[in-house]
């Protein structure tokens, strides 16, 4: 399981873990050094994900690397990592996003750089550990690794309210992630161990009664972070005040975490109690799609209005995942992505506004098309993509997780196709407010457009997103085995033949 | 070698997208658009001619696999594996349509060389027009639905840029966004109709369909579902009712848009859908009935829209919707052929009249309200002279294009038994010969009633604008004859043609009365144009004005277009407005409310807590505090400071030690 | 042979009247020489001890011993000579400054 | 049978020297009879055949220490004599602890008898006393000597006059 004799997984998990070692080490004067460095260790940590891919076998549902280490032997935690296709492509969207928001920050950032760049390498060795743990201690450490420098990130580096945002957005995880552990440590006493692995061959060992405590509890830490509607207050107050790098990895990875450890835990351990809530889940999605659509019609901040549109996109893809068919499923998986690249990039073109104009209010803006045409193509492409447009990677998501969902059930797939109109008509507004008219504001007229060094930063997003419209064969057949796995576990009557 | 006819405006919208806009020279960015256009006409003939030596009807070529795989439950409770391949076919009813698409595409790129000559992005304006050529051409030669929604969304994108070219005017950037999101309100129909189809038959390729349907594997009420879903999305992309609205805004785009996006192609593409699906229409009958009736509805309320309209390019939007409305009534009533027929010809004779218009429009440099022209035929002959074939054409004029395809349908309504829809169909053909020449004789005759600005003389288009629209004139002269009916001696070549995709349809009328009802149409077309020459020639338009006043509300209702706009603006977007503001509030005051409301219930928990903490607690430990000092001080004075004090401790010490051990061991 | 007992209650002999010379004592040259006899009792038990067990390390601990004695006695005399010369008087009761 | 008597002989005169140390008035008299205690005890150590040892306790106590406190005495020319103004009572207390508790060690020993069994033995010849202390115990050697020099430096800085500019 390891590559030129290094344990691949752990090097690819703690390797920013060194690079934060190095940055904090430079010194302080040298602000060219600090951010050269921590761009240098993001984009390694992206070339080394690729170097799994040659390792990584596709057509096997099976986990793959498996390193195993003894961790706390009297309570049966080990340092447990594997990996198949859904945490490969997550793994390769974190490093990626990553490195596109350091290289983004280069301008941007200027306040003690050595603590911003460590905290974001520390955050990206806690997000892949997320993805790669497969013992649900560890998972649970690195899920809470990843909210310490986040809510620095948002504390000193946010926007005017950013201590009610950092704490409100660290409570609310954290209340969230409380109830997970407790599932968690249920879950051990049924299963004796914290494995994964073990827990998925040993099957359905719990009473179903049981599992629907667990259910609950883990759904209320992964809903929060998703988030579905009722949780979500915290996204909008958190992307307000993040600074923009801050914003892509949350909005680009984060709300992954919630919809990945859905997928990972709740479905395949709890099979019983998943069947028996996941209506109850699908109705909940619904809602975000529709009331996230409609709320961000309303809003006056940009970012705010994105990370509305973030709470409907994740609606959709816990819909797909609540279908529980594995066409829906794959479209859930895939549109992670889509989503992590299409918001992402969004996030960076307010964050290309916010650093000339340092305001976010869309009545600010108006009539930029004439001024930064590149600006508006890339916006253009970013947004028919965020709607899922035929052809870019959005749509790829969406139509399968409706093709999916409309077995199961064609009113769910109607009220989800309701969102898709919703979300063309907020983000053809945003993007007519913001681009078209004429110039009203004086300071809008001498605005820039992009720097290469931005351009640099959208060219691998854009590259993603026509390539998984045009041909997203490569990035469905790595996901095909380890979804169809998990929901042959949680919905065997799918596969049986016709009664 | 048909791959080729989308690939060419590919490049072309690339090269000029990428590199014309910083790079290129004004004649370099139209040579290489017009030089796009002219290749993918020419791939599209020797395609044409291709298929028609060749013996199989139709040839599919499969790219890639687009969406690997994966296993979906059908209704029929079997499992199918839904793949969906990114592959195209082209057949006659495909050889008709890129024929058209390439065609009319190719002239009016020549046109829009001259009418966007001084425009300043005109690299931006001809990739678009590219773009739009290739999404629409992907649209036409689509295999399944998947490839066909891509060209369907694609086109819906490419008239969002095109119609807010003009980005800087607020009308043109909402038309645009009004355009988008009604074609989306239309897409959401085809989906959920595609996602029927999938859950239905497990398959969305259209020849897969045909042959599921043909095999009895579909129910007739599922089929009807799937077929009038498919048809939102129509209406929704070929502006027939509930979904026109974006149309008559669309005006707002340059005039070439108009013609080719909103005559000629994406609003054909609705039409076109339901010829290609046309074995899941005609397994409904229902759903046929519907086609058919919206049709004809469309057709007649249109028309009396574009009776009041006064824009010169607005009544040719509002007869667009009517003529299309034919179309369907073509499809509905089962002679597929006679509607792409009707496509054919109304492509030919309607986008040289925007063309037309539009060099009207350039002669008097901007100025489109008829009221303020008149006269022209003098000042600008040629325009007049094509404008003139124009009409004549779309009126339905024997001899011309309009009249062969038109009858054809009314042929085959009146055939099919339903004979509202004929009458409505008639009556349609005589509202569009009366605005059509109501506009002539607005425009090229009475007094002049536009002012001639000092700069800016009334002068005749260039040829580059000039030549396409003659080019157009003879196709909308000759246009009909490839499908002269046998009644006229003709062999009806191109319906033939057609049946060999959309299926056979005999008109089963006898001689007899086919002539009747084509004098019927004739009389009527005539009558028409008589009775507009009437008003607005002979009485300078009186009537019409003592018509707007006497019934005031009828004109007014009729030409605020039924308030329709106003109705879908207050229930449809106010509608989604005011969910939005309350979504909003909620997400405010309730759900924040809710947490900050807990935040300050915690808040005064803690109060009361420090409270607590200060009296109790702190009582308690300070009192510990204080007992200790007490006690300490009784064991301070212990600590004499001699030596031998200390000592003589340690020896007690000593002393209780060595007892202890005594008595222990 | 000497009998160990008899080595020890002599060691033990020496120590208490040592003991009691600090302990009684008010002049401070006396306390150190009755630290000294104090210390000379404990060298005559290590000795006896380490003859009865024939090891020599009862000798070499009382040589150590003697050497911090040597070392504690010149340090002794020295704070002496210093406080003496500060108070002008040997009394030890005046050095009560740690008092509690 | 000589070893025990010439041992109770010097241990006689031990004692005896050390209750004169502690009882005269004049520190004079009393500094002598530590000497001769301590001469005492170099006997004792010679019966106990620790030869070294008594050698030592002559050279390094008699010949140093006892004549460090003579220097010390005649340069503080210790005229006045310290009242002892103490009770009887407190002194009896002080005096009757030390020998309760070495009355019971005794009394422990002489009931229960040395727990450690006899050894006899020909005695620690200077071999295996120069082996163990140069071999398992030459580290503490080396310390020891550097104590020492510490302690030499200490006394001298202590005791010396105050420096010229630091006014007494």
């Amino acid at each position: 399981m390891n590559v030129f004799g290094i344990p691949i997984l752990t090097f690819v998990t703690f390797f920013p873990v060194a690079g934060m070692l190095v940055v904090l080490a430079l010194p302080t004067s040298s602000a060219r050094a600090i951010k050269l460095a921590a761009n240098i260790f993001t984009g390694l940590e992206f070339a080394v994900t690729l170097l799994i891919l040659t390792r990584f076998d596709a057509g096997s549902g099976e986990m793959q690397l498996v390193e195993r280490l003894p961790w706390i032997k009297s309570i049966g935690a080990q340092y447990l990592l594997g990996i198949d296709g859904i945490s490969l492509l997550l793994v390769l969207l974190t490093s990626l996003l990553t490195f596109v928001a350091t290289l983004s920050s280069w301008g941007a950032v200027t306040g003690r750089l050595k603590e911003y760049y460590a905290f974001m390498l520390l955050l990206e060795t806690g997000m892949v550990g997320v993805f790669l743990a497969l013992d649900l201690l560890l998972f649970y450490v690195f899920w809470e690794v990843v909210l310490v420098p986040m809510y620095f990130l948002i504390g000193i580096w946010g926007g005017e309210r950013r201590l009610y945002a950092a704490i409100k957005f660290f409570l609310y995880t954290l209340f969230g992630s409380v109830a997970m552990l407790v599932g968690i440590l249920v879950l051990r006493a049924g299963h004796h161990s914290f494995d994964w692995m073990a827990m998925v061959a040993a099957g359905s060992v719990i009473p179903a009664a049981l599992q629907g405590w667990i259910f609950l509890a883990f759904f209320l830490g992964f809903a929060i972070k998703v988030p579905m509607v009722p949780f979500h207050t915290w996204l909008p107050d958190a992307h307000v005040e993040a600074p923009t790098a801050g914003s892509v990895i949350l909005a680009g990875i984060l709300l992954k975490m919630g919809s990945y450890g859905f997928l990972r835990f709740s479905l395949p351990l709890l099979p019983d109690a998943a069947r028996r809530y996941a209506p109850a889940v699908a109705v909940l999605a619904l809602v975000a799609i529709i009331y996230g659509a409609l709320v961000s019609l309303m809003q006056k901040d940009m970012k705010k209005l994105i990370a509305y549109s973030s709470v409907s996109h994740m609606g959709f893809v816990m819909l797909g995942l609540a279908a529980l068919t594995p066409m829906a499923a794959k479209g859930a998986v895939l549109q992670m992505i889509n989503h992590g690249l299409s918001t992402g990039a969004l996030f960076l073109v307010v964050g290309v506004l916010y650093e000339r104009r340092h305001t976010r209010l869309i009545s600010e803006f108006g009539g930029l098309s004439s001024r930064m045409p590149v600006f508006a193509a890339v916006f253009l492409i970013m947004t028919m993509s965020s709607i899922g447009l035929p052809g870019l990677n959005g749509f790829i998501g969406e139509f399968m997780i409706l093709m999916g969902t409309f077995p199961v059930s064609w009113l769910w797939t109607a009220i989800a196709a309701t969102g898709i109109v919703l979300g063309a008509g907020y983000m053809l507004w945003l993007y007519q407010r913001v681009m078209f008219g004429t110039i009203v504001h004086p300071a809008n007229e001498s605005l820039k457009d992009l720097t290469l060094r931005e351009f640099a930063t959208f060219m691998p997003l854009l590259v993603l997103v026509f390539w998984i419209g045009i041909f997203p064969k490569p990035f469905l057949d790595v996901i095909d085995k380890p979804v169809e796995k998990i929901i042959r576990i949680v919905n065997p009557a799918h596969f049986e033949a016709p009664r | 070698m048909f791959v080729l006819i989308p690939l060419f405006p590919l490049l072309g919208a690339a090269v000029n997208g990428l590199i014309g806009i910083r790079g290129f020279s004004r004649r370099a960015v139209g040579a290489t658009a017009v030089g796009a256009a002219g290749m993918s006409f020419a791939a599209a003939v020797a395609a044409f001619v291709g298929l028609l030596r060749s013996a199989e009807p139709a040839i599919v070529k499969t790219l890639f696999t687009w969406l690997p795989p994966s296993l979906v439950r059908t209704a029929s409770g079997s499992l199918a594996s839904l793949r969906v391949d990114l592959s195209f076919h082209y057949d006659s009813l495909a050889a008709v349509m890129t024929l058209v698409v390439t065609g009319v595409g190719l002239l009016i790129h020549i046109y829009s060389l001259g009418y966007m000559a001084h425009d300043k992005s005109y690299a931006r304006y001809f990739s678009y027009l590219n773009l739009f050529t290739f999404a629409m051409l992907i649209l036409v030669l689509g295999a399944n639905l998947g490839v066909m929604f891509i060209g369907w969304e694609g086109v819906g994108l490419c008239s969002y840029l095109l119609i807010g070219f003009w980005f800087r005017k607020d009308s043109a950037s909402n038309a645009g966004k009004k355009a988008f999101i009604t074609n989306r309100v239309g897409d959401f129909g085809f989906l959920l109709g595609t996602g029927l189809l999938v859950y239905a038959l497990g398959t969305i390729d259209i020849a897969g369909i045909a042959a599921a349907v043909e095999g009895g594997a579909l129910a007739k009420g599922t089929a009807t579902a799937a077929a009038l879903l498919l048809f939102l999305g129509a209406t929704g992309k070929s502006a027939q009712i509930p979904l026109y609205t974006w149309l008559p805004d669309a005006m707002e785009g340059p005039t070439p848009v108009s013609a080719l996006i909103h005559a000629a192609t994406m609003v054909t593409a609705g039409v076109y859908m339901v010829a290609r699906l046309h074995v899941l229409f005609s397994f409904s009958g229902t759903a046929l009935t519907v086609v058919a009736l919206t049709g004809a509805i469309t057709a007649v309320y249109a028309a009396t829209m574009a009776f009041v309209q006064t824009d010169i390019k607005r009544v040719l939007a509002y007869s667009t919707i009517s003529q299309i409305g034919f179309m369907f009534i073509g499809l509905g009533v089962g002679a597929y052929a006679a509607g792409i027929f009707h496509l054919m010809t109304h492509a030919f004779f309607k986008s040289l009249l925007f063309l037309a218009a539009g060099s009207v429009i350039h002669a008097l440099s901007g100025e489109q309200d008829m009221r303020r022209m008149g006269g022209l035929r003098a000042r600008i002959p040629r325009t007049y002279r094509v404008f003139l074939i124009g009409a004549l054409a779309i009126s339905g004029f024997p001899g011309l294009s309009g009249f062969f395809s038109k009858d054809e349908i009314l042929a085959s309504a009146f055939a099919s038994g339903q004979y509202l829809v004929w009458a409505l169909g008639l009556a349609g053909a005589a509202m569009t010969a009366f605005y059509m020449f109501r506009l002539i004789f607005m425009t090229f005759f009475g007094e002049e009633r536009f002012t001639e600005k000092a700069g800016e003389p009334v002068h005749e288009s260039p040829p580059v604008m000039l030549v396409p629209l003659q080019v157009l004139a003879v196709l909308a002269v000759i246009g009909g004859y490839i499908g002269l009916p046998r009644l006229l001696g003709g062999r009806a070549w191109f319906t033939r043609f057609l049946e060999r995709t959309t299926g056979a349809h005999e008109a089963g009328l006898a001689p007899g009365t086919e002539a009747l009802l084509m004098a019927a149409s004739v009389a009527a077309a005539l009558g028409a144009i008589y009775a507009a020459y009437v008003i607005y020639v002979k009485k300078r338009g009186e009537p019409a004005r003592r018509f707007a006043e006497r019934c005031r509300a009828l004109y007014q209702t009729v030409l605020r277009k039924y308030y329709v706009d106003e109705f879908y603006g207050k229930v449809f977007v106010g509608g989604v407005f005011a969910a939005g503001r309350i979504a909003d509030w909620i997400d405010r005051r309730v759900i924040d409310g809710l947490v900050d409301g807990t935040a300050g219930v915690a808040r005064r928990v803690s109060r009361l807590a420090i409270l607590f903490d200060e009296r109790a607690v702190d009582g308690a430990v300070n009192g510990v505090g204080k007992a200790h000092l007490a006690a300490s001080s009784v064991l301070r004075r212990l600590q004499t400071g001699h030596i031998y004090n200390y000592a003589l401790a340690v020896m007690l010490g000593v002393a209780l030690v060595i007892t202890i051990a005594v008595a222990v061991f | 042979m000497i009998p160990i007992e008899a080595v020890i209650v002599l060691g033990l002999l020496l120590f208490a009247i040592g003991f009691v010379g600090v302990v009684v004592r008010k002049n401070l040259v006396v306390m150190l020489m009755s630290l000294e006899l104090l210390l000379n009792g404990a060298n005559v038990i290590l000795v006896g001890l380490g003859r009865r067990l024939d090891s020599p390390r009862g000798t070499i601990f009382a040589m150590f011993v003697i050497i911090m004695a040597v070392s504690e006695a010149a340090v002794g005399f020295a704070l002496v000579l210093a406080y003496f010369r500060q108070k002008k008087s040997y009394d030890v009761d005046a050095l009560d400054d740690l008092k509690g | 049978m000589i070893t025990l008597a010439v041992f109770t002989f010097f241990a006689v005169l031990a004692v005896a020297g050390a209750v004169l140390v502690i009882v005269q008035k004049n520190v004079m008299h009393s500094v002598l009879y530590l000497a001769f205690t301590v001469l005492a005890t170099a006997g004792v150590f010679f019966t106990l055949q620790a030869e070294y040892l008594g050698a030592i306790q002559i050279l390094v106590y008699g010949g140093g220490i006892v004549v460090l406190y003579i220097f010390v005495i005649i340069i503080v020319n210790l005229k006045e004599v310290v009242p002892e103004r103490r009770s009887l009572l407190p002194k009896l207390v002080l005096v009757a602890v030390p020998v309760a508790v070495g009355a019971e060690v005794a009394y422990l020993l002489l009931a229960r008898g040395f727990p450690v069994a006899e050894a006899g033995g020909e005695g620690m010849g200077f071999e295996t006393m120069a082996e163990t202390l140069f071999g398992s115990y030459l580290f503490p050697f080396e310390l020891a000597s550097v104590l020492l020099l510490a302690v030499l430096v200490g006394a001298i800085i202590i005791a010396r006059r105050k420096l010229i500019h630091d006014p007494d």
